[in-house]
């Protein structure tokens, strides 16, 4: 019986098999067909993005920029995306013909967004390869000169050359988002993209911040290793240094405020700096802050040498021959050549005092994140804030909760406003806008999805706060040709539109930027602008010279 | 008066083959310590019969029409929850498998409590346990045995346990529904010994369903006979047994071997029971009834008083 | 046979399944792709650095002693160290585990009360309207991939309506800290329990209301095969006799249906559960991920971003450990259940 | 005898074999309306490039977000794309993980089901016992940990969750060998002589084919299934490629801008694929053999 119905079964089975392998072999044929083959002589890029949103909407700017690309019709982009970790390691490793990658100033000066770029031991840490001698000289002189004047000269040239070698491509400024609830005060966003908690005051009624964030300490909190935004921010808060960038301010030179410092001279050769420090200050071990402890922080973050570390980075080793404690409240820097944005240095995190105690100083050994000891794990004091909690998982963190610390010198004055700080960590820019919108957070900090923001910005029942933001742009892999030909840099440079991807992926709540000192900076002329925005024609005749097409 | 009357009871399944006639406007009522032998081959309808009583026909079969009167409710017409009450309170019902009429995964202990409980709310767990027990011990079964699950039983003691539930709640009606043609004859015999005893000691109302006439013989005070759906003989059990007059009771009674009688000549009957989807015209039986004339083959016999005893055959109509 | 010898049997089973389980997964990451090291760097790296970086994963040795480091490692409960921090895999996954379980217990609930619930239904008015539509509702059930419906809810009841958040456990700085006098310290890491023993209704609430829709979410997704089965083993069982024995006794339908036909049909429901366990864990993965609900699935898709093989590895075992552990559980439970294996 | 009719006639015989699947009840029903649904849509991914409005990867072709309108059907996403046309050409990637899957499992699974379960011993209880462990595992942690060592891409995607698949055509395999060996015609078969490889390719083969696909169906319905997920946790194809599955994972992200549609119709897609073919899964093993149900 069954075994009947299993022969007529197969009649029909055999059937339905077939027709369904039809199908089958219909679906994949179709679909192969319709692929249109690459056209001979055309310029192939394998381009790269980063696609765990380490930057704002890389997936989606990376569809504009193949989509624009691809209109001069002598271009076919690939798209390769690779999370944030990997995306790093290519980078050392020089795998990427084609990427974006993004800044945010460690110090507010035009030298941060050229030394690190364009100076051929500068830039090395890109990988990209751009080497020129008349460049560096540029560099050297812009950044050991005080004579605003000659400066604007200098970087005038420099942003010339940058155009004509266009060893990397500026695209865009962002904008720096905060979202809170309406009755949170306080934020400040400001040039230095710093974020002040001490100065924002919790909803109403509360003692505590609730602060939610994507971000995610990428080292660790030792100002001689972090490299990282968030590693800035939290040492910002939870570490101090001899002078801050007065908040809100426009970062001049004469917006700097006392931090442990409570004033400073310079040598008209500009090669030294004196400070006269607090005194009575404690760490929260009770020991007194002393110069010693400000030798001692410079003298360890340098004798350290992390390789990622901005130390290195920022070549402190060729600049400050030496820190010097004359007295118990005073420390003498002697610089090996002058350098203008020294004040800003030393308002940098890289520039923050550490805790003796919690920070020994053992050559390549960072003070690292210990599972269960908050205290341990960071060696910033005398900050407003003490670390009482830090949960990470798998080197990505979960949750941080921070007190008032009842040593900061501000408590006087009132500050910090909010005496707890609970810092959520978001695994992405929906879980972050999602909790924001469903109250569960008092305050969300970086980053939101330009969608996101505007919807935010038409609800009532939060307020959207707006500031400068990082600068992204294209590099370009000179050890890949043909963009060891700056003809073709050029090309590409040319070919991308600018307006139309701030208005397509950031709903125009970012800028257009033509020179990799942002808009509004001193010393900033839109170099790339004479390359013309989505500049098919030159783009298409300057391939052809190289024989595409 | 009648415990039980049914009047003209019609059960009607729904088949793809279109509807049959299980019951076909059978009519009987019971006194009240009165015992009714239900006989008939298998598939003539008398556990439909019995069932419909309880209205449980399981689907697809449904009541089509006719009248059942139990005291005074209306058993067709009243409401489920009233139904609810009868069942189990005024008639009890043992089936004809014990094996698989015990939920498998409840104590013994536990089917008394929770009928005693849903019927006689406020009874106290451990009463309805002692009440339980006490009817497993006068049916023969060691009352510590109430903690055991159903398959730790054999056969008989199951229906042990089944006749316990029927009678736990001293019902006025006992329907045992072919409850031994799943058991072996030692135990078989056991089980008629004690329903007997149970009539005599607790004044039973019985419906005996069963295929079997010698156990009809020794217990019933009265035997209906049924063919096909219908009721073809009913009378006192002597009268019956000692001159059956319908051709089918007649050939019913002498397929029984009878251990007394010597040399008797065992008959069968010929044919088979009509098929109910389309049965024949007139007499159901005159396919198979040696007697048949021409008359059985177009006009229904009616059932009719017969000195004593009533008969739904032609044989008898003096017209 | 005896249910101890039984149990003994079945345990006896399951460790052979565990260890090809085990080894299954070793030789995915060992030798599926070639060198989980290389490939963490994206065969970017140079040689002597990544020497190194093996030396401190133990990746350096000859595959069989890495084999028997592994599992002489599990047997101690530890499942490696992650690439990222080189911290021991276990802890992260011991921390995290508790939220997975909670969201799997209360997608359970879900899953079967309405798998079961509508399973009963659709089988009481068997080929009605009413049992069809419940039964399109049951395989449509299967169609539906479980982040598309969590994605749905979110829309609804959290960015419509505001009636629940949408995703994570509980209120920030709200963390249930159970049971505490003195210095004693007791928490599950379940947060429905632990705000009950710290006595603190508020978080009870609270922890309840971050539960729901990610537990219903995963719940209806599973509960089409416990409507199918419920369905079909309630139209098995209703024909049984003891049924109509119980009707005849007068029983209620409640009873009846609930206490004979379903009481009967629940055993094969029990197991199905027992393997629908794995496919709960799956569906959490994918649930925590949409609701940002930081137990092991988030996890594990953190370290996938990673490029963290090791503790991939680490959270594969323990899910497969985990598995066969709660099939076996089931299995015994089954036993204890069903009396007529007791001899 | 099966294996003597030729092929030709399968089709003709194919042809009111569909119409008499309506005949055969609700079983019947589901195959007819599974197997529409599954057409259906597999021809709309092939001529999606003829009937698509715009280029599905165009950048801008409508406005940003905008609701379903006149001039975009399905409204229109975050970076101003068609969600028409990415609706169209969205199931190419499902349609070839699914269909390479079910592939390779069937190529894989049949001979090792049927060897190990028709030579039986011990081959057959160790093989038995490895199948148990990974159909025991929760499959899309599986096919994660895989796809995870092998990077993105549409075979690596295929190939781990074909691996996860792969168990259930054993076990069912299996179990009508074990069965079919058993019947009078089979040994009768053994005892003319029949060598056993002639037995299995003329009388178990056939038998089992129903079972198998069977079977496959209801794969092709988990692969579609796990295949979203996979992309969901980010071991999908880059942007460049339209996918449902990647719609659905990014349009997480504009959740919180109200914008259903961008989500909705991609999901209805999936869902409505991976109905079409449970329909067919489920008719077919009810049909064919009602154990599967259990």
């Amino acid at each position: 019986m069954k075994l009947k119905l299993n022969k007529k079964a197969i009649t029909r089975m055999q059937g339905i098999l077939i027709v369904v392998i039809l199908v089958v072999i219909a679906v994949v044929g179709g679909y192969y067909i319709t692929l249109p083959p690459p056209k001979k002589g055309k310029l192939v890029i394998d381009w790269w993005y980063e696609s765990s949103g380490h930057y704002p909407q890389s997936a989606d700017q990376a569809a504009v920029y193949k989509s624009q690309l691809e209109k001069t019709g002598l271009i076919t982009v690939n798209l390769h995306g690779a999370d944030w970790p990997s995306y790093k390691k290519n980078r050392d490793a020089h795998s990427m013909q084609a990427f974006v990658y993004g800044w945010y100033p460690d110090y507010i000066d035009p030298d941060d967004y050229i030394q690190p770029f364009l100076d051929s031991v500068g830039g090395g840490w890109l990988g990209a390869g751009y080497n020129n001698t008349e460049m560096d000289s540029l560099i050297a002189q812009a950044r050991s000169n005080f004579d605003p004047t000659q400066r604007a000269q200098l970087y005038a040239k420099i942003q010339d050359i940058m155009v004509k070698d266009a060893p990397l491509i500026p695209v865009f400024q962002g904008y720096g988002w905060a979202v809170t609830k309406p009755d949170v005060t306080g934020v400040s966003l400001d040039v230095t993209q710093n974020m002040y908690f001490w100065l924002i005051t919790p909803p109403a009624g509360k003692d505590t911040l609730i602060f939610g964030t994507t971000d995610s300490i990428e080292t660790s909190l030792d100002p001689a290793e972090l490299w990282d935004y968030f590693g800035a921010e939290m040492t910002l808060n939870l570490g101090a240094a001899l002078v801050y960038i007065k908040p809100g301010s426009s970062a001049g030179p004469n917006d700097f405020i006392p931090g442990l410092a409570t004033k400073w001279s310079v040598s008209p050769d500009g090669l030294t700096y004196t400070f006269d420090l607090k005194e009575g200050l404690k760490f929260s071990d009770g020991a007194p802050f002393t110069a010693a402890t400000v030798k001692y922080s410079f003298d360890r973050n340098l004798a350290l040498a992390m390789p990622d570390g901005p130390q290195l980075g920022l070549g402190y080793g060729d600049l400050i021959a030496s820190v010097a404690a004359p007295s118990d409240y005073q420390v003498v820097f002697t610089l090996k050549h002058p350098f203008a944005p020294f004040m800003a240095l030393m308002a940098f995190s890289g520039s923050f005092i550490v805790n003796p105690k919690r920070a020994p100083n053992t050559p390549g050994q960072a003070v690292e994140w210990k599972d269960g000891d908050s205290t341990a794990s960071n060696p910033n004091d005398l900050g407003p804030y003490l670390l009482t909690e830090w949960t990470r998982k798998g080197g990505k963190d979960y949750e941080m909760k921070l007190d008032v610390n009842p040593n900061y010198w501000g408590i006087a004055d009132g500050y910090p406003k909010a005496k707890h700080i609970i810092m959520k960590f978001y695994s992405d820019a929906t879980a972050l806008a999602l909790a924001m919108k469903s109250g569960d957070i008092d305050m969300a900090y970086r980053q939101l999805a330009s969608s996101d923001i505007k919807s935010m910005q038409s609800d009532p029942s939060l307020k959207v706060w707006k500031g400068p933001g990082l600068i992204q742009y294209v590099v370009l892999q000179e050890r890949m040709p043909p963009f060891d030909n700056p003809k073709a840099r050029q090309a590409i440079a040319a070919a991308l539109d600018r307006k139309e991807l701030v208005n397509t992926v950031f709903l125009g709540n970012a800028s257009p930027l033509y020179s990799m000192i942002p808009n509004g900076m001193a010393f900033q002329t839109d170099g790339f602008k004479t390359l013309g925005d989505g500049n098919t024609t030159l783009s298409v005749s300057l391939l052809q010279e190289l024989g595409y097409g | 008066m009648a415990l039980l009357d049914i009047e003209s009871l019609v059960v009607e399944y729904h088949t793809t083959k279109g509807r049959t006639k299980a019951v076909d406007r059978v009519s009987l009522s019971m006194e009240k310590g009165h015992t009714l032998g239900l006989v008939g081959e298998s598939g003539c309808g008398k556990s439909t019969l019995g069932l419909s009583t309880l209205r449980l026909v399981p689907p697809p079969g449904k009541i089509a029409s006719g009248k059942i009167t139990l005291g005074e409710t209306d058993v067709i017409n009243c409401s489920d929850e009233e139904m609810r009450r009868i069942r189990g309170k005024q008639i009890g019902y043992i089936f004809q498998d014990p094996m698989t009429s015990l939920n498998p995964v409840k104590k013994i202990g536990a089917h008394f409590v929770e009928m005693i409980h849903t019927h006689e709310p406020g009874v106290s767990d451990q009463d309805a346990l002692k009440r339980g027990k006490d009817v497993l011990e006068r049916l023969g079964i060691l009352p510590e045995r109430i903690d055991d699950f159903p398959h730790q039983f054999s056969g008989g003691m199951r229906q042990r346990v089944m006749i316990g539930l029927a009678l736990a709640l001293g019902p006025d009606l006992l329907i045992a529904d072919e409850p031994t043609t799943s058991l072996d004859v030692i135990v078989e015999a056991q089980i008629i010994e004690l329903l007997k005893e149970l009539k005599k000691s607790l004044k039973l109302t019985l419906i005996l369903i069963t295929h079997n006439i010698g156990i009809v013989a020794e217990t019933a005070d009265r035997v209906a006979v049924m063919y096909a759906g219908r009721l073809a003989e009913l009378g006192e059990t002597d009268d019956l047994f000692e001159k059956p007059m319908h051709p089918y009771t007649q050939a019913l009674l002498n397929s029984v071997p009878n251990i007394t009688k010597k040399g008797q000549v065992l008959s069968w009957i010929p044919g088979a029971p009509p098929d109910l989807a389309e049965p024949p015209p007139g007499c159901l039986y005159h396919p198979r009834c040696p007697h048949a004339f021409d008359r059985c083959t177009k006009e229904e016999p009616p059932l009719m008083k017969h000195n004593g005893t009533y008969v739904a055959c032609h044989l008898y109509d003096k017209r | 046979m005896s249910l101890r010898s039984y149990v003994i049997t079945r345990i006896l089973l399951t460790i052979p399944m565990i260890i090809l389980l085990l080894t299954f997964v070793f030789l995915i990451v060992r030798i599926l792709p070639g060198d989980p090291a290389s490939l963490h760097f994206e065969k970017q790296v140079d040689p002597q650095l990544l020497q190194q970086f093996k030396h401190q994963l133990g990746l350096d040795k000859p595959i069989p002693v890495q084999f028997v480091d592994y599992l002489v490692g599990l047997f101690r409960g530890d499942f490696g160290k992650s690439m990222q921090d080189f911290s021991p895999v276990s802890q992260q996954i011991f921390s995290a585990f508790p939220a997975t379980l909670e969201l799997a217990i209360w997608a359970t609930m879900w899953m079967m009360s309405i798998g079961i619930v509508l399973g009963v239904q659709a089988s009481r008015h068997y080929n009605s309207a009413q049992d069809h539509s419940i039964r399109v509702f049951g395989t449509a059930s299967y169609a539906i991939p479980v982040f598309f419906l969590g994605e749905v809810m979110i829309m609804i009841f959290a960015i419509y309506l505001h009636w629940f958040p949408a995703g994570d456990r509980i209120y920030p700085g709200m963390t249930p800290v159970g049971l505490t006098f003195g210095d004693f310290h007791f928490a599950t890491g379940l947060f429905v329990i632990d705000s009950i023993l710290e006595g603190n209704v508020q978080k009870l609430l609270m922890s309840i209301r971050y539960l729901l829709l990610p537990s219903l979410t995963l719940g209806l997704v599973l509960c089409g095969i416990f409507i199918r089965l419920t369905r079909g083993n309630m139209l098995e069982t209703s024909q049984l006799d003891f049924v109509t024995a119980a009707r005849a006794r007068g029983l209620r339908e409640r009873t009846v249906v609930y206490g004979y036909a379903l009481r009967n049909a629940f055993l094969p429901i029990l197991t199905m559960m027992g393997l629908q366990f794995a496919a709960l864990l799956a569906g959490a993965v994918l649930t925590e991920t949409t609701f940002s609900w930081p137990g092991l699935g988030r996890f594990l898709v953190d370290r996938i971003s990673f490029r963290d093989y090791t503790a991939i590895q680490g959270v594969v075992v323990f899910f497969g450990i985990l598995v066969a552990v709660v099939s076996l559980a089931v299995d015994i439970l089954y036993a204890y259940l069903d009396p007529r294996i007791r001899f | 005898m099966e294996n003597e009719r030729p092929r030709g006639r399968i089709l003709v015989q194919f042809l009111p074999s569909l119409t008499g699947l309506t005949r055969r009840g609700l079983a019947g029903w589901a195959i007819l309306i599974g197997f529409v649904i599954v057409a259906a849509m597999a021809i709309m991914t092939i001529i999606s490039p003829w009937i698509s409005p715009y280029n599905p990867i165009g950048i801008n072709v409508g406005p940003i977000l905008s609701p379903p309108s006149r001039a975009y059907p399905l409204g229109t996403n975050h970076l101003g794309q068609d969600m028409l046309s990415r609706v169209y050409s969205g199931g190419t990637v499902m349609f070839e993980v699914a269909i390479l899957s079910v592939i390779v499992c069937i190529v894989i699974g049949v001979p090792i089901g049927l060897f190990a379960s028709y030579t039986g011993g011990y081959t057959d209880k160790a093989t038995s016992l490895v199948m148990d462990s990974i159909y025991a595992f929760p499959g899309l942690v599986l096919a994660i940990a895989i796809a995870a060592m092998l990077g993105p891409g549409v075979v690596n995607m295929a190939l781990s969750i074909a691996v996860v698949y792969v168990p259930s055509y054993f076990r069912i395999i299996r179990s009508q060998v074990l069965t079919i060996k058993e019947l009078p015609y089979v040994e009768a078969a053994h005892m003319m002589g029949a060598n056993s490889r002639n037995t299995l390719f003329s009388y178990i083969l056939p038998n089992v084919i129903p079972s198998i696909v069977a079977v496959a169906t209801i794969n092709f319905a988990d692969a579609i299934l796990t295949s979203a997920g996979l992309t969901f946790v980010g071991l999908g194809l880059p942007v460049s490629t339209p996918d449902w599955g990647w719609d659905l994972t990014y349009g997480r992200r504009l959740l919180t801008s109200g914008a259903w549609w961008v989500i909705a119709f991609p999901g209805l897609m999936v869902v409505l694929l991976a109905l079409g073919f449970t329909l067919m899964g489920e008719g077919l093993s009810e049909l064919f053999n009602p154990r599967l149900q259990k």
